[in-house]
């Protein structure tokens, strides 16, 4: 066993248990912060798998934004869940047999997979050189100009729509929810 | 010797390395051993640096208020500070009933952990720098906004109103000066061709990045400024108004850990704005000599300290609409803009040298004036506002008056 | 080396824990914190799938980039939904909100 | 690459582990007699009132959202900038016009008066 699979076994264990923890937390707030670190263990995770770019915009978009995002949602909508119910449904029984059904027949497909035999990846030419061409890629209009408008237009449409939807339209909307 | 004067980091990682290899030890443990001793040497130092800081910080406000600051402990009291240290370690840490243990703890260690993390990044001198990452640029701002985090788990777990709050106003502020420091922090990337911080320094031999794109430079001083919460924009924990904001449950050297990650955060982005704009440690002869470059570094890194010093002993605190009108009015629009123009400049003056330079600075200066100008006729507006109703108010009061 | 089933395995774990939290939880905050680790799993397996197979083709990482840019979005608008919800209704348990129109 | 990976690695939790060794040291000499007064909550001496979940604005998930969207954008843009060198002039112009659209979207913040702080 080598150093590199050594840390990877220690970052993909708390990964995953940081993701159990997540679902199973009846706190939200700690739930969040279990996200946080699951979220962090992937971005380690990134840069085992030689893509620090993505690790870095991993931090920079979800941990810093997202979950900060969901932070304040959930202070902002705290009040009624101080109530102490049971935080998960009456038929949790059919998610958790959905979600091992899907893990086994992922198992079961994976295991059908000749690729996955690969054991040793094949070497990155030069790093430098991808990121220069990643943001070259992303202008280009014989490659991957349209998703990259249309990601500007969508992120335009998420800014707008979330606007129009928190934002309230009169006072009268905010005394009921305050009653 | 000449190695010694031509490449001093070099000979002495070699050194180490030839030290460690004559015990026998295997090649793979050797540069984790000397990448730990550098990560712990780079961690105490800043951690002890910020101890300096603090002295030199309140001795330069005391001169600036007409006072003498420390003065007692040690010469020029330059040991109050450790004077400070030892009484914090025997204070009591205070647990507030009903705290969230588990996030209470961690807050004030990932706030020092965003800051030191920061220096990891930093050029110091040639070849002298933690890790040469080809994403530097995205990683000081995914990193420094770990201090966001850090302020909400405070925030949230101390149990108390008023940290909650706090914590809520400062998160406020941060993520929204967060924007425009994304958005200058760009303009350097794309002048340099790459987001690697050494790059970056590389690319300022002939001219530094502050010359040919002030307003982003400007842009991201100011708004780091804000992102650390140091004076003019510290109105969330003004300590002469408030209660204290999101630290206000925190007693003894857990307070203390907010306090050096905020002294130091405001050193980390002297030395970033250097790094970016003023060239780092590029100076006559650094090339050649790297403890020339260190020094060039320091140098800089201290003067624009001075400045950041400088603001808070001179600049009244803001108020807070002022201060969020000012970030989404004023400077993510310029920041866009200056982007842009940086953009389109650089592409379509072919020439390179001082024409070049030429009209970048031209541009800047432009678009300053026309910044300029816009605030002029607003402040026209508001005067005009706040003047007619003031002086109609009291001329009806007067007619009311006059009328009894 | 890692061999890339490990990777994959990981990935299809966190994408089922994901799938549990999404379907199990009754708070509609659990559910989006649910999908965006389902979404994290599919990052990693796109990433995995990028560094073994194709390493000097940035195709894999773009299509990250996007799945971020679309998570992004997704919580922005998914949380102003439940915002905008609570205040009407004071409550952001799914299951309560059963109504289509109030 | 690795190398440096490491580096930064160590140095995080080297920057973890101080500050925690600090405190350590903290709760180790310094005194430790809690009482309900001192544990009490710290509100300018007055008692304090009700639940800490007081009811917050909804405008603070407004900034947090701009900033999500300006973040995932300068995601975007930090590549386009490494390649700049490389880019015909109508491609830097496309990057532009990625600029501007979201531009847009702070100009409607704008015209609806979310950036005002009430």
């Amino acid at each position: 066993m080598t150093v590199t699979q050594l840390v990877f076994l220690l970052t993909g264990g708390v990964t995953l248990g940081a993701a159990l923890m997540v679902v199973l937390s009846p706190r939200l707030v700690h739930a969040a912060l279990w996200l946080i670190l699951s979220l962090a263990g992937t971005a380690v995770l990134f840069v085992l798998l030689e893509a620090g770019f993505l690790a870095v915009v991993q931090v920079a978009i979800y941990i810093d934004a997202i979950a900060i995002l969901i932070i304040i949602v959930i202070m902002l909508t705290r009040r009624v869940m101080i109530r102490g119910e049971t935080q998960i449904t009456r038929n949790w029984w059919l998610g958790a047999l959905s979600a091992l059904i899907l893990f086994g027949g992922l198992l079961i497909l994976l295991d059908m997979v000749p690729i996955i035999a690969i054991d040793t990846p094949p070497p990155i030419a030069d790093a430098d050189q991808l990121l220069e061409d990643l943001g070259r890629s992303l202008v280009d209009v014989d490659r991957f100009i349209l998703p990259f408008e249309v990601a500007s237009i969508m992120l335009l449409a998420a800014l707008i729509g979330s606007i129009m939807i928190a934002w309230p339209l009169t006072t009268r909307a905010e005394g009921e929810g305050d009653q | 010797m000449d190695q010694i004067l031509s490449d001093p980091f070099g000979w002495f990682n070699h050194l180490l390395h030839s030290l460690l290899e004559g015990w026998g030890l295997s090649p793979g443990f050797i540069s984790f051993a000397l990448n730990l001793l550098g990560a712990f040497v780079m961690g105490l130092g800043v951690l002890f640096l910020t101890l300096f800081l603090i002295w030199a910080e309140r001795k330069i406000i005391a001169r600036i208020q007409d006072r003498l600051g420390p003065n007692r402990v040690g010469p020029f009291g330059i040991l109050q500070t450790v004077a400070d240290l030892v009484k914090l370690v025997t204070k009591e840490l205070i647990v507030p009933v009903g705290a969230d243990l588990g996030p209470y703890n961690l807050a004030p260690l990932l706030a020092v952990m965003s800051v030191v993390g920061l220096w990891a990044v930093i050029p110091l001198a040639p070849k002298l720098l933690g890790a040469d990452i080809n994403v530097g640029v995205l990683y000081v701002v995914s990193i420094g906004a770990i201090s966001t985090l850090s302020i909400m788990l405070a925030g949230i777990s101390s149990n108390n109103k008023y940290a909650l709050l706090g914590a809520f106003r400062t998160v406020a502020q941060m993520v929204s000066y967060a924007v425009p420091m994304v958005l200058a922090l760009i303009v350097p990337t794309l002048l340099a061709g790459s987001m690697g911080m050494v790059e970056i320094v590389e690319e300022q031999r002939s001219i530094w990045f502050l010359v040919i794109a002030p307003v982003a430079a400007l842009i991201f001083f100011i708004s780091s400024i804000a992102e650390v919460g140091r004076t003019p924009f510290d109105l969330l924990e003004a300590e002469s108004e408030l209660v204290a904001g999101f630290h206000i449950e925190y007693s003894g050297l857990r307070f203390g850990m907010f306090f050096v990650a905020e002294f130091l955060h405001a050193f980390t982005i002297s030395a970033l704005t250097t790094t970016l704009f003023l060239g780092g440690w590029q100076g006559p002869g650094a090339a050649e000599y790297p403890l020339l470059g260190l020094f060039y570094f320091g140098i800089k890194t201290a003067l624009v300290y001075f400045v950041v010093i400088w603001v808070r002993g001179s600049f009244p605190r803001i108020r807070i609409d002022q201060m969020n009108q000012l970030n989404w009015k004023l400077i993510t629009p310029l920041a866009l803009v200056s982007l842009m123009v940086t953009a389109v400049v650089e592409k379509l003056v072919v020439e390179m040298g001082l024409i070049r330079i030429g009209v970048h600075l031209g541009a800047n200066l432009l678009l300053l004036a026309l910044t300029l100008w816009a605030l002029r006729a607003y402040s026209r507006t508001v005067r005009r506002r706040v003047e007619n109703p003031m002086s109609g108010l009291t001329q009806s009061a007067h007619q009311s008056l006059s009328g009894e | 080396m890692i061999p890339l089933s490990w990777y994959l395995v990981l990935a299809a774990g966190i994408f089922c824990v994901g799938l549990y939290g999404a379907l199990a939880r009754r708070n509609a905050l659990a559910i989006l914190m649910g999908i965006e680790l389902m979404l994290n799993g599919v990052n990693l397996n796109l990433v995995a799938f990028w560094r073994y197979l194709t390493p000097n083709f940035i195709t894999g990482q773009v299509f990250v980039l996007i799945v971020l840019a679309v998570a992004a979005s997704e919580a922005a608008v998914g949380l102003a939904l439940i915002i905008s919800i609570y205040r009407r209704r004071s409550t952001v348990v799914a299951e309560e909100i059963n109504m289509l129109k109030w | 690459m690795d190398g440096q990976w490491a580096f930064i690695g160590l140095l995080l939790i080297v920057g973890l582990i101080l500050p925690a060794v600090v405190i350590l040291f903290n709760w180790l000499l310094g005194p430790r007699k809690p009482n309900s007064l001192k544990n009490s909550i710290y509100e300018c001496g007055i008692e304090t009132v009700g639940e800490t979940w007081i009811q917050l604005k909804s405008q603070y998930y407004i900034f947090a959202l701009i900033f999500v969207v300006f973040d995932v954008e300068a995601v975007f843009l930090l590549p386009w900038a490494v390649a700049y060198d490389k880019l015909q002039f109508y491609m830097v112009l496309e990057g532009v016009l990625f600029i501007l659209i979201l531009a847009a979207g702070l100009m409607y913040a704008w015209r609806k008066g979310v950036l005002e702080w009430v």
